[in-house]
């Protein structure tokens, strides 16, 4: 019997290796996995490089990972100057790399769908093209861009059943799929538990087939 | 500048300007700030879809506080409601949609807009070690139109409608219209024409305030 | 008040001019706009390219249109020998351009995303290759690939209501939802009519931005 | 070739053979032909995902006439049922699935397997006018593992198991097992390696029907 439900945080941590890529769910306050990323602190892994749409807010737990020192690079599509990542950042002690919020998303979906290399209009004409490969498609300017897998992603479900399908709720859905479907081992944290075909065949957003171990860790 | 017959908008009437502007039925997104409130003046009972890059198809106005759904927000990470009709989808599809041409208007706000229709919104100088781009790029080189809704002019006075933008760009010859609190100015390819001005100002007190070459439509 | 639905073949038919490039959603006999390949016959457009995943079965629509010397060019992934676009194409009578099923899909993806174009690693070793732009990337060798958009897609949903949001049944999903965002004007033949809102908002498969027309054509 | 002391498995021999294989847990896609069959060989309460690429994740056991879903077939066009469990995707996610590494195993028929993991299974020669593609090029490049099931010659005695392949390939280096109606055979980075033949068999016979060498390992 398929069972993805692993049973403590332990479970759930096991074999994220130090200087592994972390692809982190949400946006704003919604549909990030908190749980899991206060169990990733606890479990200890380090040089780690994080994907994740912004900086972190002050007291979330992506300011407190990054505040242990534990993450070497973080990609994302913004940081606020005055956050902590911003502060690091500055002082010289967090890699940043910044890509549009658009292109961050398909590098991941890319990464999951096996596509190698995709161009892109976006930032073509801007300086986060500097010394980049483009090429001129259809009279306009695109960039090359290549795929953004993680080794883990830790994401945020709303309800989720043993063969790992996963559905979310209102806008926490977001990066969360897109990260599934790109990491090596996707772990889910999941606020609800239903039972195999609950969810309805035409309504399951994420496929089990993308999900490693879920958690259930009640709202 | 001795002129002090008009009364330049406020970030409300700059908005309100905006909205009269978007026809039923249009996809709409709207960037942080200025353009957020944009929605705010669109009559409830006239259907715009506002797209919000964080995959909310549909949305609709500001909960009363009672009525807050924390899971809902938009892209400024703001709370709102979802309309009859809306719908989600994860980022990737959200951004197909940005980029893949089937937004009819995006509204970004700038630092500064040229008159061959480059934006710069995102960085101040290319130094900055501090980067904000978010969805700005992809927005602004996906949608079908693009419009901006900016001040006319900084604090200190400097022009933001330029011949060239100083700033680092976020898209090349994209602007197709700006609203200022000033006035209402189409990017053409003949450049920056005016569409109309606040009460009690002038073409050539504009003109004063902007940096590139102004022109407009001769009355019929 | 928006409102995509039109009430004759003739209005969702209107405008598709000779010449156009038309998606057909579909595969096997399951999610085929039949009623819509009926009315595209009917309208007359001609020297057609059209888009779907094969040549079309003994009596269907597809091969109706065909027959009527109506389609100069078909892109699909596979042609029987003995079907009539088998027959046609051996004896010069139609273009034809074969293209890897998944590959066709994505080059519709891509189109509708924006994407300008994309590597793969699909049929980057075989003759499907020959003359063309390839790259090794990661140690493999990848074939580029470029959007491949509709002028007009007709597919099938089985409900929908008046903002042109969609649900598919079963299987019938397929290629439809691909080909809804791929294409210039997109028009959805459907099973059912629900009010707004009755297609809950985590259950809409095509949001109503990808589609223009919606017939009704009762099951 | 006179050695007639053993009796080549039929489809459903091989079908079954490969079934015993497949441990619970795998998410596998089964092309046309005899690798359909192989799921009539797994046993329900082995949870293996049947994975079918017009968009079927979860791909059941042949209904019972009488219950027969005319919307939900599997890429045979072949009436199936879903699984509890299943779950509907379109085409572009099913092929991301397929190409972006998520199926543990895609079984596929093949006219030839060269010794180096190349396949062949679409067309018996680059002239041939009308092409039969598929999804096959997708799958051969994406899964995690690519087994093939064939016979193993030709109706006219020729070696399916060839040093190179004849006919156009469908990708390089991709398959990992063979399973035939006489032998099953893994592709190593040496060549061929026999692990299994059926009854009455000699690796000297098998020899004498497949062109590249074969190697067994010795027993221990």
């Amino acid at each position: 019997m398929i069972d993805k439900f692993v049973h403590s945080m332990t479970d759930a941590m096991a074999g994220i290796a130090d200087g592994s890529t972390v692809l982190l769910g949400g946006f704003g306050d919604v549909g990030i996995p908190t749980p899991l990323l206060n169990g990733l602190i606890d479990q200890g892994a380090r040089d780690l490089t994080i994907v994740v749409v912004a900086g972190g807010r002050d007291g979330s737990a992506i300011e407190r990972l990054l505040s242990l020192g534990r993450v070497r690079r973080m990609v994302c599509s913004f940081v606020r100057p005055a956050s902590l990542a911003g502060r690091l950042l500055q002082r010289g002690e967090l890699e940043v790399e910044i890509v549009p919020q658009g292109t961050m998303a398909e590098r991941m979906r890319a990464a999951g769908a096996g596509i190698t290399g995709f161009y892109t209009p976006t930032g073509a004409d801007t300086l986060l093209a500097d010394g980049r490969e483009t090429r001129e498609i259809g009279g306009r300017l695109c960039l090359l861009e290549y795929p953004l897998p993680g080794d883990v992603a830790l994401i945020e479900a709303w309800c989720a059943d043993r063969w790992g399908n996963l559905t979310y709720r209102d806008s926490a859905r977001n990066f969360n799929p897109v990260m599934a479907m790109a990491a090596n081992l996707t772990i889910a944290v999941t606020r609800n538990v239903v039972a195999l075909g609950e969810i309805t065949p035409e309504t399951v957003v994420t496929p089990g087939i993308f999900v490693n171990r879920v958690l259930h860790v009640p709202a | 500048m001795a002129d002090s017959a008009f009364s330049p908008l406020d970030r409300n009437g700059m908005a309100e300007r905006a909205a009269r502007d978007i026809p039923e039925g249009w996809m709409v997104n709207l960037g942080i700030g200025i353009p957020t409130h944009i929605a705010d003046f669109v009559p409830i009972d006239r259907e715009v879809i506002f797209h919000a890059e964080n995959g909310v198809i549909g949305v609709g106005p500001a909960p009363s506080p009672d009525q807050v759904n924390r899971f809902l927000i938009n892209a400024s990470t703001t709370h709102v409601t979802l309309r009859t009709g809306g719908s989600f989808v994860h980022h990737a599809d959200s951004f197909a949609i940005a980029r893949g041409g089937h937004l009819d208007l995006c509204v970004l706000g700038a630092f500064e807009v040229a008159e061959n229709g480059d934006i710069a919104n995102w960085a101040r100088s290319a130094d900055e070690p501090v980067k904000q781009v978010g969805g700005a790029m992809d927005l602004a080189i996906g949608a079908k139109r693009l419009w901006v809704v900016m001040e006319h002019t900084t604090k200190d006075g400097e022009p933001r409608l330029r011949r060239r933008c100083t700033y680092p760009l976020t898209a090349k010859s994209v602007v197709k219209r700006i609203y200022t609190n000033l006035a209402v100015i189409d990017v053409t390819p003949c450049g920056f024409v005016v569409l109309d001005m606040i009460p009690g100002l002038t073409l050539e007190a504009l003109q004063t305030r902007t940096e590139a070459k102004l022109f407009m439509e001769a009355p019929r």
